[in-house]
């Protein structure tokens, strides 16, 4: 792996330069909060940010999406016929300053739209075009658990790029020939050597500045239905939760979607949208009936989903990059670091389990 | 504010020993700063885990609807409103709750407080004499809470409880709409034309994700079925097309007029801090200037869209 | 209704509340002309609460 | 035709005029009417029937003022009738509801209304009494012209007193002139003159004070009043019935719809002159009166109609029947009927589109119901005029060809389209078609609906034990049901025991006590004196009531309702009243006046003072009564004592109708008017001798003092306002508390609650002839339904998804028939749940459903959207 050096001085010179080929994402200002948005000419890319509110996933799967379109036109040849829209573009995109826990949510997301039997050809499309440029990050918010949670402020094993930040300069893991195509169209050649070891240290340093953890060693060991059915669990998390669906929302790993066909005009789309397992409509069968009719049947599913039946099925650890974003939001405090816990050290026998958050 | 938190576990405490209650709705400590959570004792232990600061901004009200169960619950002014407009929509019966009422000095912003931050907040502390300081990692902040406040609270006229069995500290002192206009903030925006009023409306919700976090956080909010979930017919979009978005927001807003007490529990709730009450604000300034009406400050009238009265104005008609 | 609506910005012109009875044809053309002649010469021709194009991704 | 709302809408030959009839030439109607509908040898027929009694509704004739030279009507075109300009305002007369004046079609700036022409006159016509309608009428064609041509529109209306006197007519008349604008000139105009070289018209008139004016108008309309045609009186005089002095059928306050000869009844303005609500309420009095008559021969001649049994059509593929109606030339003349019908067959679902010539018709109805069956139709569309008149003519033919009359849509191509743009032929096919596709997407999805059949319990409740309870219960009774009359007072009587004489001067004590002990001696009458309503639940033909009476509680059951609550007497705290006991409210006056005190006739002088706390801000109502109830008291102390002086203060004078001889006979007999004006009111000064009363003379312009022994205050009526009663059935009380009818005009003894009904000052101040005959109309309304012994509820009403339901309970507040209430038992306990008796189908909860819970049958939101995205493919 090749380690280049970016002056800060020679930044903005080579943004400007990959703005040519490649369409620029990075983390904006917005009112109170940094969000990840296209960065117009000459704009730059704030990376004095802890991270965005909410988290970049919607780059490569947008929260909703046209995905087929048709004319309501009847005199129009497509009258009613779905066709992929021709004006969907998939051009090159570059996303700086990315964190880490956030790309290494899309490996777990492409467990969803990339398996043998179906390619999601939208979000393939848009993750095959995109580069992603991350910033290590040495100062993680309390609530940040990526390093228990299979990821950490200096992974760099989903990113293309991963920029370290050394005062006047960005130290620039080139990690993937994505990677090495953008260093070069932005003109960023000046090779850093013998810095392994400071790397090491700085990221050693960031590791030791997470707080907290969650503990999954026993995930996979617990009896599933023996989960399932613990209310001790479930009954007093469930008791807060508004059934919003922030926490399905603002999560990278959270992938499920609903697709509508709305007509606009004399046009209608097949949009896809975003869907939470927190809404009563999510499994709603046609019948009226419910299979997930309650808020503890919709809440448990999330943290099932996440920590156990994920953890089964894909033997991948848990689905969740630690980056702590819905135990900031949750608006009642309901933090999947005591769930976890909670379903970590669940004993089945008597019942009980530790809540901690550590 | 110790004495709140004391008083309030004791009353649980005797509350639930004596039998009175199966379960008190109030709050834990969060396991994050500015967030605490609703929660339910039902035994001695579990009160233990009681507290009460600046820091309790959801309406528990949210949380009775149609509760079997005979309940304790916490109330501040308005939530003890909205609990009273419960008791009218039958949403839960008066018979069924014992109610604590907690005299209200008003709840920190935690969008305001964060935004104030360089960094993230690790500790919040809210001190007794009316100051909040907050601790990160690398800073450490000290700020008049009047400040800080959540912008209904500040503005609020019914800090009081409405309707209570036990009050848990004294009454605080009103704030009068002398003093505090509560409706600056929308006659700003009544001055404006209509098409700013249009841009501040798109700016305001340009943000929104539609997680429908101020709809659920809302105690209104208890239909089996939203209309933004109907699908047929279906009212509103699903994405996130700005029509769909503002149809759901102002939709939402009429609704609540007339019932809406301005707990802020929408804004509160909202991720990325919208502030919602730019719609309910109006309505509620429109119900008590057109019906002399203020939601839940009893439990036998109908909030007045609800109800025909031969004498409703109707200059809109033309 | 109304008075949010124009809250909003939505413009007074768009929405119009008359009391019209079935025998008062000519009261009917009237109003329903003026108020489309009013919203019509408003300034903005946006139109507001009508889906054009879905603006998503 | 001789007017749009004839009936039958049928067209007939003027024998008069018909060349053909006269000269035995032309005959081309007859070979150009499509259907052979023109006879030229129909003869006149006598028919003879065998009747039980004979109501006479035969109407008035407008005055015609030909005779009226100073008016110039026979000579100027643009000096017209208020008769026809009716016509002018109307969307269906002559110049389409567009305001112009005859002579030259331009629209008028300036518009004067004469009032009292041919009515308060003896000099230029023999008609002396008060027409009763006119004021009101003017107001109204001015405000109405006002809104047609514009605010700058000129309106004046010529009065002499202004007699606004019906329910809700003097808020009316207040808004004509302080919002719409209209200008009221109290002034009777002596001379007209055409003004040489243009179409106008020169007024010259005396104002109030005294000036001489002249003013230009463009146009005038006289005020005509009503009378009774010679044709009538030759009918009165063939029937050997009594006529009044006016000509108009005598009656008997106590039997106001009663003629001379007994089983003859008379209704309308052959009664006397009367506004619209007062002829409903005669004609459905005399029809009770003639119910009670024929009581034991009820139901004995009517003919029970076979109806073939439903065919099932559900989950059947629809099978559309679009009939477009041609309406003659009225819908075919302007829409290319044939192209509508060509487009409507190709719709989905449509089995079979035609149009039919008038599908109104007998034939056309008959062979509806032939291709119903012979094609399988399971759905029906008529595309013709409006479903207000014509809708439950088609049901009818659907049920008569055995299908369910709610798979059915009609929509309205002739109001809604060939006549509004009867200019723009093609552009009304295009709407044609349109509104056909509407309604063939909505009928694909009607389903068939139910008709909850309810029994209806033969029973009545009156509550009120006044003249116009009485009269209720004992014309109930008369018709052979049982009543409960609940009085919460120890006595029976009411208001009507304190009145002394009635304006035709009958004694009100006798008839009273008469009436009283009629209602006790009656078996089927169950008085329940010191009784209040505790509580009301049930509805339409199955109400069962809590009667509480010094603590008994009791249960009735009764099928209707007749409200019958009364008013009482405004106790003024003006004038002095309370303090002096020379100064008294009419009714005082009455007792003492009943008790013949021989303090009446030793007084030296007495005043009148009228309108006291009515036509007041918050009181915004005429009282009804009380001018004539004064002027006849100031008759009767003249009467009893000719050298008092007598003085009647007042604001207009209102003895309408026949009650103008009353005030003709007052100022005969030397009776002092003065009118004074609701900012200058008299005032009244008690000193130890006499009472002295300051006020402003309209004819000196001065002030003038009046020194009297006696004030009379003749105050307002006022309602009880009991919410509590409200609230039991439901029924809506106006801003003054007094109940609101069903309609206005066409339902004036009615609420819109079903089964239950009003009458008497409860409603609206009226005098007793008017509060007997509204008893009895209520009666007849409420007979009409307990004679039915059963009801059927519509089969569109609201249904709640139990499911969706809240809870919040916005449906039960809302509902203005209670219809809607919470579930006590069962899987949705607690749940919305609707009572299909009482719904209405207004979908009042349907839309103020938050979560969308409840459905409104027959239009629910899919069959709504249907056709709302129907139209989408016109644009």
């Amino acid at each position: 792996m090749k380690v280049i050096r970016i002056d800060k001085n020679d930044w903005a010179e080579g943004i400007e330069k990959i703005r040519k080929t490649y369409s620029l994402i990075g983390p904006v200002k917005e009112k109170f909060y940094h969000i990840f948005a296209n960065l117009g000419s000459g704009q730059m890319p704030d990376m004095e940010f802890t991270n965005s509110r909410i988290s970049p996933k919607y780059i490569i799967y947008p929260q909703s999406e046209i995905i087929l379109k048709c004319s309501m036109n009847a005199e129009e040849e497509d009258y009613k016929i779905y066709r992929e829209p021709e004006d969907k573009e998939y051009k090159e995109k570059a996303v700086l300053g990315i964190r880490p826990c956030d790309a290494d949510s899309l490996p777990v997301v492409m467990r969803n739209f990339d398996t043998d039997e179906y390619k999601d050809p939208y979000w393939l499309r848009a993750f095959e075009t995109t580069t992603l440029v991350g910033l290590a990050c040495d100062a993680p918010c309390p609530s940040c658990f990526c390093t228990s949670a299979g990821s950490g402020p200096y992974n760099h094993k989903n990113l293309d790029v991963m920029l370290i930040d050394n005062k006047d300069h960005y130290l620039a893991e080139i990690i993937t020939e994505k990677g090495e195509k953008l260093a070069e169209a932005a003109g960023w050649q000046d090779k850093a050597e013998g810095i392994a070891d400071e790397i090491a240290k700085r990221k050693s340093d960031a590791e030791s500045k997470i707080e907290s953890n969650v503990h999954t060693d026993n995930l996979a060991k617990q009896p599933l239905l023996d989960l399932y059915e613990a209310t001790s669990i479930w009954e007093k998390a469930a008791f807060a939760c508004i059934n919003c669906g922030t926490c399905t929302y603002v999560c990278p790993t959270c992938w499920c979607f609903d697709i509508q066909d709305e007509v606009y005009g004399r046009e209608g789309f097949r949009i896809r949208n975003w869907d939470s397992c927190m809404y009563p409509l999510f499994t709603l069968h046609a019948s009226a009936h419910n299979p997930r009719g309650t808020k503890l049947a919709r809440l448990r599913q999330r943290f099932m989903h996440k920590l156990k039946y994920y953890v089964d099925k894909y033997e991948n650890g848990i689905q969740c990059t630690g980056c702590g974003r819905c135990v900031r939001l949750c608006p009642v405090n309901i933090d999947i670091r005591r769930i976890c816990n909670m379903m970590n050290s669940y004993d089945p026998e008597t019942c009980t389990c530790e809540a901690t958050v550590s | 504010m110790k004495s709140y938190t004391d008083n309030i576990k004791e009353i649980s405490k005797r509350l639930l020993k004596e039998d009175k209650v199966d379960m008190v709705i109030g709050y834990r400590t969060g396991s994050v700063p500015l967030m605490h959570q609703p929660f339910f004792a039902q035994n001695q232990e579990e009160v233990d885990e009681f507290v009460w600061d600046s820091n309790c901004g959801l309406n528990l009200a949210n949380y009775i609807t149609d509760r079997t169960e005979r309940i304790g619950i916490l109330a501040t002014g308005c939530n003890s409103r909205n609990i009273a407009v419960h008791i009218v929509e039958g949403k839960i019966k008066r018979e069924q709750l014992y109610i604590i009422g907690i005299p209200c000095k008003g709840m920190v912003d935690r969008h305001k407080l964060s935004a104030m931050a360089d960094g993230d907040i690790t500790s919040v502390e809210d001190e007794n004499n009316g100051s909040i300081t907050i601790t990160g990692q690398n800073f450490s902040k000290t700020v008049d809470k009047a400040e800080v406040l959540q912008e209904n609270c500040s503005v609020c006229v019914h800090r009081n409880p409405v309707i209570y069995d036990e009050l848990a500290a004294e009454e605080v002192t009103e704030q009068k709409r002398d003093d505090v206009d509560p409706y600056a903030r929308v006659k700003e925006i009544e001055a404006l034309s209509p098409e700013e009023k249009w841009a501040h409306f798109d700016d305001l919700l340009s943000d929104c994700i539609r997680c429908y976090a101020c709809r659920n956080a809302c105690p209104l909010c208890y239909c089996p079925l939203c209309f933004v979930d109907e699908s047929n017919p279906q009212w509103v979009g699903k994405s996130i097309d700005h029509t769909d978005v503002r149809t759901f927001h102002f939709l939402r807003a009429y609704h609540c007029a007339g019932r809406c007490t301005d707990c802020g529990a929408c804004v509160r709730s909202c991720p990325v801090g919208i502030n919602v009450r730019d719609f309910t604000k109006k309505l509620e300034k429109d119900c008590l200037e057109l019906f002399d009406w203020e939601a839940g400050l009893n439990t036998e009238q109908r909030p007045p869209l609800d109800t025909y009265r031969p004498d409703d104005p109707e200059e809109f008609i033309k | 209704m109304k008075n949010l609506l124009e809250h909003m910005g939505i413009e007074p012109e768009r929405l119009h509340f008359s009391w019209i009875s079935s025998a008062e044809s000519t009261k009917f053309v009237d109003v329903a002309t003026k108020v489309t002649e009013a919203a019509k010469s408003l300034e903005n021709k946006e139109k507001k609460f009508v889906k054009t194009k879905p603006k998503v991704a | 035709m001789e007017y749009p709302q004839a009936v039958p809408l049928k067209y007939r030959i003027d024998p008069e005029a018909c060349i053909y009839l006269q000269k035995g030439k032309c005959g081309v109607c007859q070979k150009k009417c499509p259907v052979d509908a023109v006879d030229f040898e129909q003869k006149p027929q006598t028919v003879n029937l065998n009747v039980g009694s004979v109501i006479l509704a035969p109407g008035f004739e407008p005055f015609s003022p030909t005779g009226l030279e100073n008016y110039q009507y026979a000579r100027h075109p643009n000096v017209i009738t208020s008769m026809e300009f009716e016509r002018i305002l109307s969307a269906s007369g002559p110049t389409t509801g567009h305001v112009v004046r005859p002579s030259d079609n331009a629209e008028p700036e300036k518009i004067a209304w004469f009032q009292c022409v041919g009515s308060r006159d003896l000099n230029r016509c023999d008609n002396s009494y008060c027409s009763s309608v006119c004021c009101m009428y003017a107001i109204k064609e001015a405000v109405i012209a006002k809104e047609h041509v514009g605010e700058s529109l000129d309106c004046s209306i010529f009065f002499m007193d202004m007699r606004t006197h019906g329910k809700e007519f003097e808020r009316f008349y207040e808004s004509a002139r302080d919002r719409s604008g209209v200008r009221f000139v109290r002034s009777r105009v002596h001379t007209v003159t055409p003004v040489p070289d243009s179409d106008d018209l020169e007024l010259r008139y005396v104002t109030e004070k005294g000036e001489l004016k002249t003013e230009i108008f463009n146009m005038l309309v006289l005020s005509v009043g009503l009378q009774t045609s010679p044709e009538l009186v030759e009918l009165a005089q063939n029937l050997d019935i009594e006529l009044t002095e006016g000509r108009f059928a005598a009656t008997d306050a106590f039997s106001p719809v009663e003629t001379s000869r007994p089983g003859i009844f008379v209704s309308g303005a052959f009664q006397g002159p009367k506004d619209i609500p007062q002829s409903v309420v005669d004609s459905s009095a005399a029809s009770s009166a003639a119910g009670e008559l024929l009581a034991d021969v009820r139901n004995t001649r009517t003919k029970e109609k076979k109806i073939p049994p439903e065919t099932e059509v559900t989950g059947d593929r629809p099978k559309i029947g679009v009939f477009i109606c041609q309406c003659g030339t009225n819908i075919a003349g302007v829409v290319d009927v044939p192209q509508v019908v060509e487009y409507a067959s190709a719709l989905p679902y449509v089995e079979l589109a035609t149009d039919k010539l008038f599908a109104c018709s007998q034939d056309a109805q008959e062979s509806m119901s032939e291709m119903i069956r012979e094609k399988g139709l399971n759905r029906i569309v008529v595309a013709a005029c409006t479903p207000k008149t014509h809708e439950p003519l088609f049901q009818e033919t659907l049920t008569d060809a055995g299908l369910n009359k709610y798979l059915f849509e009609m929509t309205n191509i002739r109001n809604q389209d060939s006549w509004v743009h009867k200019n723009n032929p093609e552009l009304a096919t295009e709407k044609a078609k349109d509104l056909v596709r509407m309604a063939v997407s909505k009928v694909s999805l009607q389903e068939p609906l139910e008709e909850l059949e309810l029994g209806v319990h033969p029973a009545a409740m009156v509550v009120g034990g006044g003249i116009a309870g009485m009269t209720a219960a004992k014309s109930f009774a008369a018709q052979g049901y049982e009543t409960h009359l609940v009085e919460r007072g120890d006595r029976l009587g009411g208001q009507a025991r304190n009145i002394f004489h009635t304006a035709k001067g009958d004694s009100v004590s006798e008839k009273l006590e008469e009436l009283i002990r009629s209602v006790e001696s009656s078996d089927k009458i169950h008085v329940h004196m010191n009784t209040a309503l505790k509580d009301v639940e049930g509805f339409v033909g199955n109400f069962k009531s809590l009667l509480s009476s010094n603590g008994n509680e009791k249960e009735v059951e009764h099928g209707v309702t007749v409200l019958a609550t009364g008013a009482e007497a405004y106790k003024p705290d003006e004038y002095g009243y309370g303090t002096d006991d020379r100064i008294m409210t009419s009714l005082e006056l009455d007792q003492k006046l009943k008790e013949d005190d021989p303090v009446i006739k030793g007084l030296n002088a007495a005043a009148f003072i009228q309108c006291v706390g009515s036509r007041e801000p918050g009181r915004m109502y005429c009282s009804r009564l009380c001018c004539t109830h004064s002027v006849e008291n100031a008759l009767e102390l003249k009467k009893r004592n000719p050298e008092m002086n007598v003085y009647v203060l007042y604001r207009d004078i209102r003895t309408y109708g026949e009650k103008e001889y009353l005030y003709r006979d007052a100022r005969k007999t030397g009776v002092i008017f003065i009118r004074y004006s609701p900012d200058d009111k008299p005032v009244v000064k008690a000193g130890k001798d006499k009472i002295t009363i300051t006020a402003t003379d309209h004819v000196l312009q001065m002030p003038v003092e009046l020194e009297v022994d006696l004030v009379n205050l003749a105050t307002a009526v006022i309602p009880y306002g009991d919410e509590k009663l409200a609230n039991f059935f439901k029924v809506p009380m106006n801003e003054d508390g007094f109940f609101i009818e069903k309609h206005a005009k066409l339902g004036p003894s009615e609420f819109s609650t079903d089964g239950v009904y009003l009458c008497g000052l409860a409603h609206y101040p009226k005098p007793i002839d008017e509060s007997i005959a509204q008893a009895k109309a209520a009666v007849s309304r409420a007979v009409t339904l307990l004679a039915r012994k059963t009801v059927y509820s519509s089969g569109t009403i609201a249904q709640v998804d139990q499911q969706l339901c809240a809870t919040c309970g916005v449906c039960v507040s809302i509902c203005p028939y209670s219809a809607p209430s919470f579930a006590e038992e069962g899987r949705f306990a607690g749940k919305a749940e609707i009572n299909p008796a009482l719904c209405k189908g207004c979908g009042l909860c349907t839309a103020s459903c938050r979560s969308g819970a409840i459905h409104l049958k027959g239009f629910d939101t899919d069959q709504i959207f249907s056709q709302i995205f129907g139209i989408d493919e016109a644009i």
